[in-house]
């Protein structure tokens, strides 16, 4: 009962981030919310027992992002426009999007249930027989590093590209770049 | 099972036997090899290295698996569905040749149109996303893991990213369409990842013949069904498909010429591909839902992608543009081949798929060409250009014919085979349809050979012919268009007996490989 | 930030025990959560600290911008020549059993390590690269845009 | 150990929740950032301490304890860092406390998000 | 024991998001945001013990480690307008 | 309807309104893409709508009475199994890990292209940006005739 009201409390503060996002103008407050939401679903990930993605969103959505954004506003600019467009179209498909999903979720087992397919498979092998294959106490480390090696791989090099990818756009200098810096100060 | 007791007693694998891993390890290595090495010289071979290679992997593949049998490759010694498996029929093989095949074809071009587009600092991280691209590609085609394909495919997105940008060298607004690219591909993956949730959360499985034998036993489900809505959505934002086409004009438009190439010829094929395997090697639509909602979904979306991108291209003024429109076009083309939902029309898909690629990848490298003399792919700017660039515009003729279909060209093959799927279901209107978008295809391709044909030369335009380093791709390219047009022995023959496998549902990707290659397992 | 005498002091004080606690989330990743990921984030996120406090110039003194960009590579370079060394001795690509045949679980737990060594190091360099790029770009904002 | 750690670990706890509720109180209701800024700083070392505290009574020693303990010195160092970090950079860009009144005033107030007419890009 | 703990902790966390949300003023919103980690570092170090695992207080360590780096980013973000090397004439 | 069907009815309530929670969520994140014109804030909405994708596919590995699925060790560091306790599924867990890593890549990607189109077009805003572009390709068409879907 306990955990189910942590986990209401803590989605009730995630709805309200998210909805006080969508109406922010200020980029730096911006971030900042992005940066709460981020805290706040690494808490909950806490709460549904899966530590290791915690400790990877605190990481990344909290630590990373947010330098990230702050180098680009840095860069960039302070304040967006309060949107003109007309919001209907985008309403709808948004709706119809979720109208789906939430179809899609009618036919699901209940959220904790022990018993439901995507428990009883493969999960189940790798929580009995990891420790005689692998032997290693984190059963997330030895299906990341073994069991999926190669997903990781991939992962690896996504990051890879990544970083590749940031160094073609912005690592070269732009041209009068540094000049029009002196005239400014 | 794997691992644990049996390793003591395992059976040693020979070189041969990697080939499947080998065959995206190879060009994947070459990425990382470039950049630590940092010798900009060295990009270039090494790059073509891999690809080379690459290709050699993939012809062999495609010979051992024309027989309709597959091979499947137990990545990490872990047995599917535990692990990460590699499966290789025919369809895959055949998308595996034609993407490193493209690969191989397109490296000298690559080469010489980065040394005009691209700053001399960065080729060195500019042929380290190019061959990160490749690599996603060749990795999505070749997965068996519902999973794996994500990850491969935002390698391949990302870089693909990347390279669209670079085009700002040349014009800002790359950066724009790039930007808008990544996020209607972040959107596309994420709602594919959204859909293998939720196939997860229906079969607690995520290798795709597990997943399928799982399916076929739970009947009329909805999570899966929403599940399939989201991967194709997804992936159709990746393809292309009409309504969800925005980013694609841009980006081919804007693109280094290179890269562009890179795109048309193998990153829509490589999503189709996905498609065609999610809808009939997972999903097998006729154990788990009506046929008759794949007609009436997927045909609508391909005629109007036929008839609306075809009318679009007849109006550009861009020669690139209009190819890309072109390509929007095609894919519908596949697209029609998939709703037919018959063995005819999914051969026609498969074949359509090499054709179109091969004839796009000739087309875009003579519109390199043109854009390293001319400066721009205006009409206005390439008029009257087939005569002091003759070996580049006899190139264009041939694609173009090939677009149109005319008998004798790759293009005219896959659009019989495709009127004569129609034909077996008795859709004649259908045939019709398909030769009046033809005509559309006509009168664009007939304003390009007009304008570079019968047009006076610019004031002042002093052309030369293209470099070899390009006329050659282009024309190895342009040969095979014709060749594939007489040749069909090859493409309709592994087409046909790709059609075979992914139509024949379960048994395609059933759990008993044929030809294991995962030791003692 | 020459005047943030507090900011600079805490900073030295802290930037030694941040390298620390990332190596004890890389090689304690088998044990409770983390990994060569988070290991790499915590890591780069100390040359960010030190980065911001002390200027650019500082930080490139420390980890010239070649040399993150060679990281970069390295680690996955390791990952790949892993699953390489387990293809040579005959096994599939990244079966770890390869490095102890008679006893594969301790290939396993070698196999796991270089891996994560290989993906902390990608991430390390990655991320450092990053920033360097973002912080090391001119802001070309007006004052007046403030 | 046994009952009188329990009793002085859970005295701690409750402590600390009083001071963390305290301090949150503080930044919502107190009239101005300089005011706040002190709610946050008091509340963010005081509660910290005692939750910890009470936390490391609760664990008995071991790895736990000094984990606890790591995280303890570390907010004990950085909390007041940042919130001189904060105080700081408030400072810098020409905001100041009124004596007397507690209530900033400044001409042109920059960093205002609701005051400003308009939003430059 | 530790329940009262944790409301405790949740209580504060919405009262500071009410500080975030409505501002006013930016200095205001990263006070927020600071305390705002601090309770989460709390939070997460509690709900450890609540949950009987308290091996996992790296989270906290980390949650704790990337707030200060953040807060030491948004100054100089503040005070300097860039992340990197201060611009010349703004020492 | 009887009682036995309205607790069924609640039990699918509480069991299927996480769900429906994390769809909102991704509603609320794909609305911000769709609909807000700045680049950076589309970045964030599309950070918002992975996070909850992410969150969705935890709840699915959540088990009831679960713990994380770290097995406990003995001083020597062995694994000492303990059949009494329920572990969660690891399996999401490894997904969205990788996930996330994807996501911040593309989020540092996005952002190096939000700095250079700020530095070629001196905004962040869409609607400018297509301003800008919509008069260069109107002069293209001047330049060299017409073509309809030029410009963006």
């Amino acid at each position: 009962m306990a955990e189910t009201i942590i986990n209401v409390v803590l989605f009730s503060m995630l709805v309200l981030t998210a909805l006080a996002l969508v109406r922010m103008e200020r980029l730096f407050t911006i971030v900042m919310l992005a940066g709460v939401f981020s805290l706040l679903a690494a808490m909950l990930f806490v709460t549904l027992d899966a530590v290791d993605v915690a400790f990877t969103e605190a990481a990344v959505g909290a630590g990373v992002s947010t330098v990230l954004y702050l180098g680009t506003i840095a860069l960039t600019a302070r304040g967006c426009k309060p949107s003109v467009r007309p919001s209907t179209v985008p309403l709808l498909v948004c709706i119809i999007t979720g109208a789906v999903l939430i179809w899609g979720t009618l036919d699901m087992p209940n959220f904790g249930d022990a018993e439901a397919p995507a428990e009883v498979h493969v999960a189940q092998y790798y929580l009995t027989e990891s420790v005689k294959e692998i032997d290693v106490p984190n059963v997330v480390t030895s299906i990341l590093a073994s069991y999926r090696g190669f997903d990781t791989l991939g992962e690896v090099a996504v990051i890879f590209a990544a970083g590749v990818g940031v160094l073609l756009i912005i690592s070269r200098m732009p041209g009068q770049g540094r000049r029009k810096d002196k005239e400014d100060s | 099972m794997a691992g644990g007791t049996e390793a003591v007693a395992h059976q040693a694998l020979e070189m041969t036997d990697h080939l499947p891993v080998l065959q995206v390890l190879i060009p994947f290595i070459a990425a990382p090899l470039a950049v630590f090495l940092g010798v900009r010289s060295l990009a270039w071979p090494i790059a073509c290295a891999g690809a080379i290679a690459s290709l050699v992997c993939s012809v062999v593949l495609m010979l051992a698996t024309l027989d309709g049998s597959f091979i499947s490759y137990h990545l990490g010694g872990w047995a599917p569905p535990y692990g990460i498996e590699y499966r290789v029929d025919a369809a895959n093989a055949f998308v595996l040749l034609l993407i490193s095949a493209t690969a191989v074809v397109v490296m000298p071009f690559t080469k010489a149109s980065v040394d005009a587009e691209i700053p001399k600092k960065d080729h060195t991280l500019f042929y380290a996303c190019f061959m990160l691209c490749i690599t996603g590609l060749l990795g999505v085609v070749v997965t068996g893991d519902a999973f794996n394909v994500f990850v491969f495919l935002e390698i391949s997105s990302l870089s693909a990213y990347v390279l669209v940008s670079q085009g700002s060298h040349r014009d800002r607004r790359a950066l724009t369409v790039a930007y808008d690219y990544l996020l209607m591909g972040t959107i596309g993956a994420t709602f594919f990842v959204i859909g293998i949730g939720f196939l997860y959360m229906a079969t607690g499985t995520l290798n795709m013949a597990d997943i399928a034998d799982r399916i076929a036993g739970q009947g009329d489900n909805r999570t899966i069904q929403a599940a399939f809505a989201f991967i194709l959505v997804g992936m159709g934002l990746k393809v292309a498909i009409y309504p969800l086409h925005l980013w694609l004009p841009g980006a081919y438009n804007y693109a280094p010429s290179a890269v562009t190439v890179l795109l048309a010829a193998t990153a829509t094929k490589a999503a189709i591909y996905v498609v065609l395997r999610f809808t009939f090697s997972v999903f097998q639509p006729e154990f788990t839902f009506d046929t008759n909602v794949l007609y009436w979904i997927i045909i609508p979306f391909a005629l109007l992608a036929m008839f609306a991108a075809s009318l679009i291209a007849v109006f550009q003024t861009n020669f690139k543009r209009m190819l890309a429109y072109s390509s929007i076009a095609q894919i519908g083309y596949m697209l029609l081949g998939i709703g037919f939902f018959n063995l005819s029309g999914l051969t026609a898909t498969m074949v359509h798929l090499f054709n179109h690629s091969i004839t796009k990848a000739a087309l875009f490298m003579a519109v390199g060409a043109l854009v390293l003399r001319s400066g721009s792919t205006f009409y206005d700017r390439i008029r009257g250009m087939g005569k002091s660039m003759p070996l580049t515009s006899a190139v264009v003729v041939i694609g173009g014919l090939s677009l149109i279909g005319i008998p004798g060209t790759a293009g005219f093959v896959s659009k019989w085979m495709l009127v004569q799927a129609a034909f077996e279901l008795g859709w004649w209107w259908m045939a019709l349809l398909i030769v009046a978008s033809s005509l559309l295809a006509v009168i664009y391709v007939w304003r390009v050979l007009e304008v570079l044909y019968l047009g006076d030369t610019a004031e002042g335009a002093q052309h030369k012919e293209a470099p070899m380093m390009m006329a050659g791709p282009m024309w190895v390219a342009a040969l095979a268009c014709i060749w594939f047009g007489f040749d069909t022995s090859l493409t309709l023959e592994a087409s046909r007996v790709a059609a075979n496998g992914l139509l024949s549902g379960n048994a395609g990707m059933a759990p008993v490989p044929t030809t294991a290659a995962g030791g003692g397992h | 930030m020459r005047h943030h005498l507090i900011l600079r002091v805490i900073t030295k004080i802290l930037v030694g025990p941040i390298i620390l606690y990332g190596l004890y989330v890389q090689f304690h990743g088998d044990f409770s959560p983390g990994g060569g990921f988070q290991a790499g984030v915590i890591i780069a996120v100390a040359f960010t600290l030190y980065g911001i406090v002390f200027g650019l110039r500082a930080v490139y003194a420390v980890l010239p911008p070649w040399v993150v960009h060679r990281l970069m590579a390295l680690g996955l370079l390791i990952y790949a020549g892993v699953g390489i060394l387990n293809m040579l001795s005959g096994y599939e690509f990244l079966n770890y059993g390869a490095f102890a045949p008679n006893h594969p679980s301790h290939g396993q737990h070698l196999g796991i390590l270089w891996v994560e060594t290989g993906v902390g190091i990608t991430v390390t360099g990655v991320m450092i690269a990053v920033f360097y790029a973002f912080a090391g770009r001119p802001p070309r904002m007006g004052d007046d845009d403030w | 150990m046994g009952l009188v750690a329990d009793i002085l670990s859970w005295a701690c706890l409750i402590g600390g929740s009083f001071f963390t509720i305290t301090g949150a109180l503080g930044i919502v209701r107190l009239p101005d950032f300089w005011a706040r800024l002190h709610a946050s700083g008091v509340a963010e070392s005081g509660g910290m301490i005692l939750i910890i505290l009470g936390l490391c009574l609760q664990a008995g020693w071991g790895l736990v304890t000094v984990k606890l303990i790591i995280i303890g010195i570390f907010l004990f160092i950085t909390g007041p860092t940042s919130t001189h970090a904060i105080a700081n950079a408030a400072l810098v860009t020409g905001w100041r406390p009124k004596p007397g009144t507690g209530i900033e005033q400044k001409d042109t107030p920059p960093f205002y998000d609701v005051k400003e007419p308009t939003v430059r890009n | 024991m530790f329940l009262v703990t944790l409301i405790a902790l949740f209580v504060a966390m919405a009262l500071v998001l009410c500080r975030l949300y409505t501002g006013p003023m930016v200095y205001d919103r990263i006070l927020a945001a600071n305390f705002f980690g601090t309770a989460a570092v709390l939070f997460i170090a509690v709900l450890g013990f609540f949950n009987g695992r308290p091996d996992f207080l790296d989270i906290a360590l980390l949650y704790a480690l990337i707030n200060f780096v953040g807060t030491v980013a948004t100054l100089k973000f503040f005070r300097y307008r860039s992340l990197g090397d201060a611009r010349p004439g703004m020492d | 309807m009887t009682t036995g069907d309205n607790e069924l009815m609640i039990e699918f309530l509480l069991g299927h309104i996480n769900y429906w929670l994390f769809v909102v969520l991704m509603m609320t994140g794909l609305y911000i893409v769709i609909v807000r014109g700045n680049y950076v804030k589309k970045i964030v909405g599309l950070n918002i709508f992975q996070t909850a994708v992410f969150m969705f596919y935890i709840s699915i590995g959540k088990i009831t009475g679960g713990t994380a699925p770290i097995f406990p060790t003995d001083s020597q560091g062995r694994i000492r199994p303990d059949p009494d306790i329920v572990y969660s599924n690891p399996l999401p867990h490894v997904l969205i890990l990788t996930a996330i890593v994807v996501g911040i890549a593309t989020t540092a990607l996005g952002l190096a292209l939000i700095v250079r189109i700020r530095e070629e077009y001196n905004t962040i805003e869409e609607d400018d940006v297509l301003e800008i572009e919509t008069k260069l390709a109107e002069q293209e068409n001047r330049i060299h005739g017409f073509g309809p879907g030029g410009g963006a």
